[in-house]
């Protein structure tokens, strides 16, 4: 049996798998399967391979009307309450939900050619009824809410704020700023190295505000020793150093 | 107060308000209960629609609307606007059918009916209102469930889901019954 | 065509079409002269005025148009007024929450707290008279201070912002000391 020459569109492999069914004049409950499975794997050869998602639909229904020609040619499985099961029969109820369904749409189609003859009219109403509103009633609104739940709220608001803030990310924030600069630092010290022949390294840092420039005092510190400019001394671990001007 | 006045408001509401208008509104308004109320709007849509009158009032989903009488409808549109028409696609139309009769439903399930993807065409009638999201699926993924809307009701003309064309049942039946005459005829011959 | 049947058509057209529509249009969609749908109209009026009816037909300038009756328009308000049902949204609570403990407060350190604009929800709790704005907070854009209403302070039993928070703290305070006598009077047992 031949197929049409103008490849009809259609839906899904349901759609065409009834369309078979349909021009073979066969019933849906006895499917010669071994014909639709021809004619089937037939039209999905001559269809444009465009579009592989639709193409693998199609596959997968040519994969399972070959399974169930196999299926035929074995011995019929039994169940539990020993009836023949027929191995088209999961396929049928599909292909009848599916008909059905078909069938529902040109009924709704029907139904919406009539009901677009009907017209509806636009809300008029007038100024007076729509500028009026309703004084709102405080009470009634925070019926049910207490004090205690408006705070609790008020704290999970405040716990997924903080929440918010990563603690990594918002130091990187104050590194990029570069607020100290090292050289900055460097010229800073050499000036008060020259004020002071001797000073104390702990002291030196307590007049640094905040982290980043204790830090960048510290690296300033290190590199005029480097260069030589200071030296420091220290008698006991964790003892004061002290910083002489060379 | 007297029937005729209380109808006299619902026909005021039902026109003033242009769009549909839920019975309990209704019912407050006339200070009425539901099911007077239910009553009496059902009388005067029994009498819209005998008298020879150009509007009518339909019923959808406990919710009532004027609208004209569709044998109005060539008089109409030589003034009127057309009104706005859903070219619905065959398959926009059987994925429609799909959801109308099976609702709630997902899309994974609409999709083992029809044995194809239907993002597409779901997307394209929740674009026209004609279905919208119900809530998630109690179920792993949680995924969306799709149900019709009023507007569906209007552009099809049904009152209710419930009054849907044809009965699933009575169809499979339907369709079941034209399967064994077939077969016999078969045999028959 | 026979009188009803024209009566019918122009209800439905003055129906769906809301707005006033000229004669000459009506006449032309039934297909009568000017006059004769004049006095077909005029007819509708005369009757739609005696009839206990919530909808009449007015005249303007050659004009006609549908429209509801004075006497409805109380009936009218009464469902007008009825889908205002206001609540607080869990976006009204939050908002409502940093105003009420954080106040006075400018639209943007709420909204840095939430995290995303506020414009809405702080409209909607003036609307619904639960905060006011309290000044301008001197500072560039002079921004508006919100802080909560005498009426949400009364919804709540409590005097004034200085007790919101305490409050707390004492209900706190309360339930520690109580647990802590309970423990006290089972040890003393």
């Amino acid at each position: 049996m031949g197929i049409p020459v103008k490849l009809q569109a259609f839906e899904g492999p349901l759609d065409l798998l009834l369309h078979l069914i349909d021009k073979n004049k066969v019933n849906i409950y006895d499917i010669p399967i071994v014909e639709i499975t021809r004619q089937y794997l037939d039209y999905i050869q001559q269809m444009e391979k465009e579009d592989l998602n639709i193409m693998s639909e199609f596959l997968v229904m040519a994969a399972t009307l070959i399974d169930i020609k196999s299926k035929m040619l074995l011995p019929r499985e039994v169940n539990e309450e020993g009836d023949e099961t027929d191995p088209r029969q999961e396929l049928v109820e599909k292909l009848i939900e599916y008909k059905m369904y078909k069938y529902m749409a040109y009924e709704l189609k029907d139904r919406q050619i009539d009901a677009e003859k009907v017209l509806f009219k636009e809300p008029t109403i007038p100024k007076e009824i729509e500028e009026y509103s309703e004084p709102v009633n405080v009470e009634e609104l925070l019926d049910g809410l207490s004090l205690a739940r408006l705070h609790s709220i008020f704290k999970s608001i405040i716990r997924k704020q903080e929440n918010k803030i990563d603690p990594i990310r918002s130091r990187f924030g104050k590194i990029e700023k570069e607020e100290v600069s090292l050289s900055e630092k460097i010229e800073y010290i050499k000036v008060f190295a020259t004020e002071n022949n001797k000073f104390s390294f702990r002291k030196l840092l307590e007049e640094q505000c905040s982290k980043m420039e204790v830090i960048v005092t510290f690296l300033a510190i290190l590199e005029l020793m480097k260069t030589g400019l200071i030296a420091i001394s220290q008698e006991k671990i964790f003892d004061d150093i002290l910083i002489i001007t060379t | 107060m007297e029937i005729q006045k209380l109808e006299a408001i619902i026909e005021a509401i039902l026109f003033t308000m242009g769009e549909s208008v839920e019975l309990s509104k209704i019912a407050a308004a006339i200070e009425h209960d539901e099911e007077t109320t239910k009553k009496l709007i059902h009388n005067m849509m029994d009498r819209y629609e005998k008298e020879d009158r150009g509007i009518k009032i339909v019923e959808l989903e406990n919710s009532y609307q004027m609208c004209t009488k569709k044998e109005m409808y060539e008089y109409l549109i030589r003034i009127a606007r057309q009104p706005k028409k859903h070219n619905l696609s065959e398959v926009l139309l059987e994925t429609l059918s799909i959801i109308a009769y099976k609702q709630p439903i997902t899309k994974l399930e609409i999709e083992k009916i029809r044995g194809v993807k239907s993002d597409h065409a779901v997307n394209k009638l929740v674009e026209y209102n004609l279905i919208h999201e119900l809530g998630r699926l109690d179920a792993p993924g949680r995924p969306l469930l799709f149900g019709t809307t009023e507007e569906f009701l209007r552009a099809f003309g049904v009152q209710s889901i419930d009054e849907l064309p044809l009965i699933n049942q009575e169809q499979v039946e339907g369709f079941k019954a034209e399967a064994e005459e077939e077969v016999q005829l078969k045999l028959d011959v």
